[in-house]
């Protein structure tokens, strides 16, 4: 941390910046946010760490409109995010400089928690020189050491890889997380009958506040107007007039981001309710995978996107009914 | 009370149909008289590819009992290319429709040609005929009524 | 009249052919191995269907005449296939002999010299599933 | 919102006998905005057109909905009378309820319920209605025919005679089609090459026509009036500018075995040829596949004896791209493969031929000098049958389900002739039909039958057996004296069916022109609207569209041609306002419009936004609403919304949606 806060002091002096992208301490140990340092003083606050899972793409369309440079800090998998939007038009890169901030895994609390233990404290053992392989939490019930694994978003267990898609320098070692297969879960679900599934998004949807959490954190989300807000399909409203519209407004998300979703897992992480809401977005990257030939979002800048291109012999409709028969 | 619960089901079937082919195609079986159910009605667009995901789902969430989408053929769209991509987006949503738990019966994307009257009347047949299987939409219908 | 009547969908029924797709061309009767010994000719049982005389079919000899080759059924344009129509009326005939009816594990107990041959070919054909 | 008039149409009884037209209007008084509400029996007509125009401006009508037959019919005539009142003729919407109501459902209650429902559908569309104003293109007075055979040559003619400059494009060599194989035509028993020729010797020397022969249309972009073709001319490997056409070459090519296209390959070509003595242009083309010097290198006898130096092996294809504002598909047919009806013996049987084959065969340029006889031991026939409908009328998967329409023509013509020439050989015809409608058609092959005593025959041939000692057994049968027939023939003649061009499915595709499932090009009306394409600007002439022959080819080839000369003597074409338009405001400027209009006419430019007092440099989508067709591909693709389209909009479908499911 201490080389990247050094990094970025020296790039504000000497012009290069005019202000860094990074994260400082939030209100608990274990929630840092985004935010801009434009100074060596403010930059005393500036954090980076396990639990920096926050991607700052999104901040980049803001920042490309501002006078000067921008120092951004991206993790591998933040990269993919940066590389779509760039593909869009939406953040200039000459505006921005990159640093590539290697990344071991990054936390999640409820996770950490869901080992059994009440009343943290406070975590050690998530700091980039660390080894991260082992966490000490400490409770009010005494100190207690889980393997770091066990404390990682799931995005972390399906790890994209410790390369990063576009950087103009690296600090800190990267470490490949994966653990699971990417589409365990869709395929889990996927495999229920048909009324399971109903049974089991209704349950995980009726969940939803509409709190727009998910919308506001996805790099992708990145829409001035989003539909949702605006008069063009008499659909603004922020509450749910009838509980289809949750369903909607999901389906729709999921669709809008289809072929441009990296699967950065944000949402998820996001979601005050603990929707698993990259299962809807995982599942049209599974689908594209399978029907259109594989393809990520991110990370080629020139390939064509799944929606916006198309193939003569592509599959008919009917695919999805002939699937659920097999 | 109970009276209506007997009343017959009357599917709400919508079906959008490009200008070009599968509406002068349904304009064709029209005019040979070859029958179809009156629950289907059909909305004129200009190509398969106007049709915004947003409509199929805002049909269903009025209570639309099936929606199906025609096209002209792959290849033989007015637009060049409009059906290829109708293809895609119907493909992906229909496969999210059946995850989430709504029976993949109640969309269909078919090819109709302005010559296929025969066609439009046997896939409309064919499609009610899916649904009245399928009966009410009650998934989605729970849903609306649960507020 | 009115059984004939029943009979004729009896018939449509068991071939399964619609007999107003013929388009009297005769190709059937061009190409019947059997013709010379048929009284009723091949494309002439799509009419008497079609005309619901089945009376004089069942009395016809070509029923036992028919070979059941099916060439008429593999070259027909317009896909009636007269041959099973000449099928089902024989399966008609046999129906209404107060008939026992057999599983095809019976038949070859039964084999005898004076059943005659067309009657196992086509029995050998509806039974080979 | 709108004040709305809803008028509906009985259509005489067409829509009146099922439809309750009485409670149509009572309902559509209770809808929201509806200001009036009235039924007429004939919407359509003057008396009808001039009440909805007393309405709008009685009444101050914003908006129309008329309840007739389907927008495909009408919707043009009511916006033009809607004009004339003075409304804008985009605030007028169609509800289709005679092709989908009343004409497919019997049940009178059931059908009012469903018309009552696309009633509402249109009101609630025609309340989002905005006025819009047609735009204009420019005509590029120039027209492509795509194909040279007789349809072709006579479209261009037509076109060029009207002082429109017309191109030709053949993908054989020379020009002249399916026509200049045949040796006579009915009824008149004209020579063929004699009324060809001087045909083509026209369209070569017209000053507006200019032809590619041996070439290929590639790709085909732009719309009507506008259109951008790309032809591929392929490498003729000789000089078209330099060759005299002394034929030298073609005496001295030494490798004379490749199949002659031309005599359908009943005999061998040299690798350079002319396909035929009367070709245009008479200008060789070197066969790459067979000739000598392109498969092993050695050879070049070609270049050597050319005194005019017109032989260049290194000739590249060329890609020519030119603008049309017309173009007119003439592809003309084939015969189709026989293989699969092989009861008729004929991949068994040299003499068992096709009748285009025995038109080559009498034909003094053909393989046996014009002389009739047997292809395996060259003796004179003195049987012959002619089996008619050979894949024509075939309900199975082998063969086509429709009638050649020619063949019982060209088959009373054939046993005319031969029964002329050669008294004594008998000619035996088995028909299922004979269909002769057409002037002098049926006297004709009365003829054939009265003078010429050619033995009909009714019923179908079952099988052709060819024997040991080269004859071949016909066994078929005559259902008019109910007899089983086997007749010993010499030679026999299959009237195959006829099918469109192969590459025909291929140049449709190209021009989104849609084809039918047997790949006849497909017309914008089938009574009223023959020689159009329903893709504006691509007309259709001669057997593309369906089988015909020579009179009713020249005939539809005209046809297409005026269609053609109405377009190019226009100056300007108004363009459809139903364009995508993006909102300024709300564009991400993402760019994912532009990568699925397949008309190019999406751009983005960065403009000075003031989104509600924020004043910034944005990157947003323009629409070029000149190119811009209005598929709506762009509305889908954009996520935000801010991309719509004028005339169906998002608001305005789900209007509709909401209205159907209410």
């Amino acid at each position: 941390m201490q080389e990247l806060i050094t990094r970025a002091k020296e790039l504000l002096a000497d012009g290069t910046v005019a202000r860094v992208l990074g994260w400082k301490a939030g209100d608990l140990e274990y929630n840092p946010q985004p935010a801009f340092f434009t100074n060596e003083k403010e930059l005393e606050e500036f954090v980076y760490n396990g639990f920096c899972g926050a991607n700052l793409s999104k901040y980049m369309i803001e920042a490309s409109k501002l006078e000067g440079k921008t120092l951004i800090c991206l993790k591998p998998c933040d990269s993919y995010s940066f590389q779509q939007l760039m593909k869009e038009h939406r953040i200039d890169r000459e505006k921005a400089y990159i640093i590539g901030v290697g990344c071991k895994g990054k936390l999640d609390i409820d996770r950490i928690k869901a080992n059994g233990l009440k009343g943290v404290t406070g975590v050690t053992g998530a700091e980039l020189t660390d080894d991260c392989e082992e966490l000490c939490v400490t409770t009010l019930y005494g100190d207690k050491k889980i393997p770091y694994a066990d404390g990682m978003l799931e995005r972390c267990s399906v790890c994209k890889g410790k390369e990063h898609m576009i950087c103009d320098e690296q600090i800190g070692e990267s470490k490949d997380t994966k653990t699971g297969e990417r589409f365990a879960k869709v395929a889990a679900v996927e495999e229920m009958s048909s009324a399971e599934k109903f049974a089991f998004f209704q349950k995980e949807l009726s969940k939803c506040i509409r709190c727009n959490a998910c919308r506001n954190v996805c790099p992708a989300c990145s829409c001035r107007k989003c539909v949702f807000d605006s008069t063009k399909f008499d659909s603004a409203q922020k509450a749910n007039v009838d509980s289809f519209e949750e369903k909607m407004f999901h389906i729709i998300r999921a669709f809008h981001v289809a072929g441009r979703c990296t699967d950065c897992g944000e949402c998820s992480r996001v979601c005050p309710q603990g929707i698993p809401l990259h299962l809807f977005n995982r599942k049209f990257i599974k689908d594209i995978n399978e029907l259109y030939g594989e393809y990520q979002a991110g990370a080629d800048i020139e390939a064509k996107a799944p929606l916006t291109s198309y193939v003569f012999e592509d599959v008919e409709p009917s695919v999805v009914a002939e699937r659920s028969k097999s | 009370m109970s009276i209506n619960n007997n009343s017959e089901f009357k599917p709400k079937i919508v079906a959008f149909c490009c200008n070009w082919c599968s509406y002068a195609g349904a304009d064709l079986a029209g005019s040979s008289r070859l029958t179809y159910p009156a629950d289907v009605k059909i909305i004129r667009v200009p190509c398969s590819c106007r049709v915004n995901p947003m409509f199929i789902l805002r049909a269903f969430e009025k209570g639309a009992d099936g929606v199906i989408l025609c096209g002209c053929h792959p290849g033989d769209c007015h637009y060049t290319s409009g059906n290829f991509y109708a293809r895609r987006r119907m493909t992906l949503l229909f496969s999210m429709l059946d995850y989430i738990g709504v029976e993949n019966g109640r969309t269909r994307v078919e090819w109709v040609s302005a010559a296929e009257g025969v066609k439009f009347s046997a896939t409309m047949n064919s499609f009610v005929e899916k649904i009245y299987s399928l009966g009410k939409n009650v998934r989605l219908e729970d849903l609306r009524c649960k507020n | 009249m009115k059984s004939e009547k029943k009979q004729a969908e009896k018939i449509k029924e068991i071939s399964g052919v619609n007999p107003l797709k013929c388009m009297k061309c005769g190709k059937c009767s061009a190409t019947c191995p059997s013709f010379a010994e048929m009284d009723i000719k091949p494309h002439q049982f799509v009419s008497y269907v079609q005309n619901e005389e089945i009376e004089e079919l069942t009395k016809s000899v070509s029923l036992w005449k028919c070979l059941s080759c099916f060439a008429c059924v593999e070259r027909c344009p317009r896909d009636v296939k007269p041959g099973k129509i000449i099928d089902a009326v024989r399966q008609l005939v046999e129906r209404e002999k107060d008939g026992d009816y057999l599983s095809p594990n019976e038949i070859p107990e039964l084999l005898d010299p004076e059943i005659p041959q067309q009657l196992l070919v086509s029995a050998f054909r509806r039974y080979r599933r | 919102m709108q004040r709305i008039g809803v008028f509906v149409c009985h259509c005489g009884s067409n829509i009146a006998a099922t439809v309750d037209v009485k409670k149509v209007v009572e309902m559509a008084m209770c809808e929201p905005g509806v200001v009036h509400a009235e039924d007429y029996p004939y919407m359509c007509s003057e008396a009808g057109q001039a009440k909805i125009q007393a309405a709008i401006k009685e009444k101050n009508l914003g908006g129309v909905v008329v309840c007739s037959c389907s927008p495909r019919m009408h919707e043009n005539t009511f916006r033009k009378a809607a004009e004339k009142a003075g409304l804008n003729p985009y605030m007028v919407e169609i509800a289709n309820i005679r092709e989908h109501c009343s004409w497919i459902h019997k049940n009178m209650e059931e059908a009012t319920e469903k018309a009552v429902i696309l009633m509402k559908a249109a009101v609630a569309k025609v309340n989002l209605n905005t006025p819009l104003q047609a735009g204009e293109s420019r005509v590029t007075k120039r027209a492509l025919v795509i194909g040279g055979g007789i349809a072709g040559i006579q479209t261009a003619l037509d076109i060029a005679e009207a002082g429109y400059p017309v191109d030709i494009v053949e993908k054989t060599p020379s020009i002249g089609g399916r026509m200049s194989q045949l040796d006579k035509t009915f009824p008149t028993l004209d020579c063929s090459a004699c009324i060809l020729t001087p045909k083509m010797v026209e369209a070569n020397a017209h000053p507006n026509i200019n032809i590619y022969t041996y070439s290929e249309v590639e790709k085909v972009s732009g719309f009507v009036g506008d259109f951008t073709v790309d032809i591929r001319k392929k490498a003729r490997s000789v000089d078209m500018s330099k060759c005299t056409g002394c034929g030298v070459c073609q005496e001295k090519c030494p490798n004379k075995k490749t199949p002659n296209e031309f005599n359908r390959g009943l005999n061998n070509r040299s690798a350079i040829y002319t396909p035929f003595a009367q070709a245009i242009p008479n200008v060789p083309v070197i066969d790459r596949e067979h000739c000598t010097k392109f498969l092993t290198g050695k050879c070049g006898i070609c270049a050597k004896v050319c005194q005019a130096g017109a032989v260049d092996y290194e000739q590249q294809d060329e890609i020519i791209t030119e603008k049309y504002g017309a173009i007119v598909v003439a592809t003309g047919f084939n015969m189709i493969n026989l293989d699969k009806y092989d009861e008729y013996a004929y991949s068994q049987s040299k003499d068992v031929i096709t009748s285009l084959e025995l038109e080559r065969i009498m034909n003094a340029a053909g393989p046996t000098k014009g002389h009739l006889e047997r292809l395996s031991d060259g003796k004179a026939p003195k049987e012959m049958v002619f089996i008619q409908c050979v894949g024509s009328r075939c309900a199975d998967k082998r063969g086509k389900s429709y009638c050649s329409k020619i063949c019982c023509m060209y088959t009373a013509k054939h046993a005319m002739l031969i029964r002329d020439k050669y008294p004594d050989v008998n000619v035996t015809v088995f028909y299922i039909d004979v269909r002769t409608p057409g002037k002098n058609f049926d006297e004709f092959y009365r003829r054939a039958v009265e003078e010429y005593g050619v033995n009909y025959i009714k019923g179908q041939v079952g099988k052709v057996i060819p024997q040991p000692d080269g004859k071949l057994l016909v066994q078929g049968s005559d259902l008019l004296s109910n007899k089983q027939i086997l007749k010993e023939a010499d030679m026999v003649v299959l009237a195959a069916a006829i099918e469109p061009e192969p590459g025909v499915r291929n140049i449709a595709t190209m021009l989104t022109a849609s084809i039918d499932t047997n790949d006849f090009l497909t017309e914008a009306h089938a009574k009223l609207r023959p020689v159009e394409s329903p893709t504006a600007g691509i007309f259709l002439s001669g057997v593309c569209q369906g089988p015909k022959d020579i009179p009713e080819t020249v005939s539809q080839a005209g046809a297409a041609a005026v269609k053609a000369i109405g377009l190019l003597a226009k100056d300007k074409l108004t363009t459809n306002p139903c364009t995508a338009k993006a909102d300024e405001l709300m564009c991400n400027g993402c760019s994912q419009c532009a990568n699925v209009c397949p008309y190019g006419a999406i751009s983005y430019e960065t403009k000075l936004i003031n989104d509600h007092g924020v004043r910034e440099d944005r990157r947003v989508a323009v629409v070029n609403s000149a190119l811009c067709q209005g598929c709506g591909a762009c509305t889908v693709t954009c996520p935000s919304g801010a991309m719509d389209l004028q005339g169906f909009s998002n608001r305005q479908i789900l209007a509709e949606v909401d209205a159907i499911c209410r």
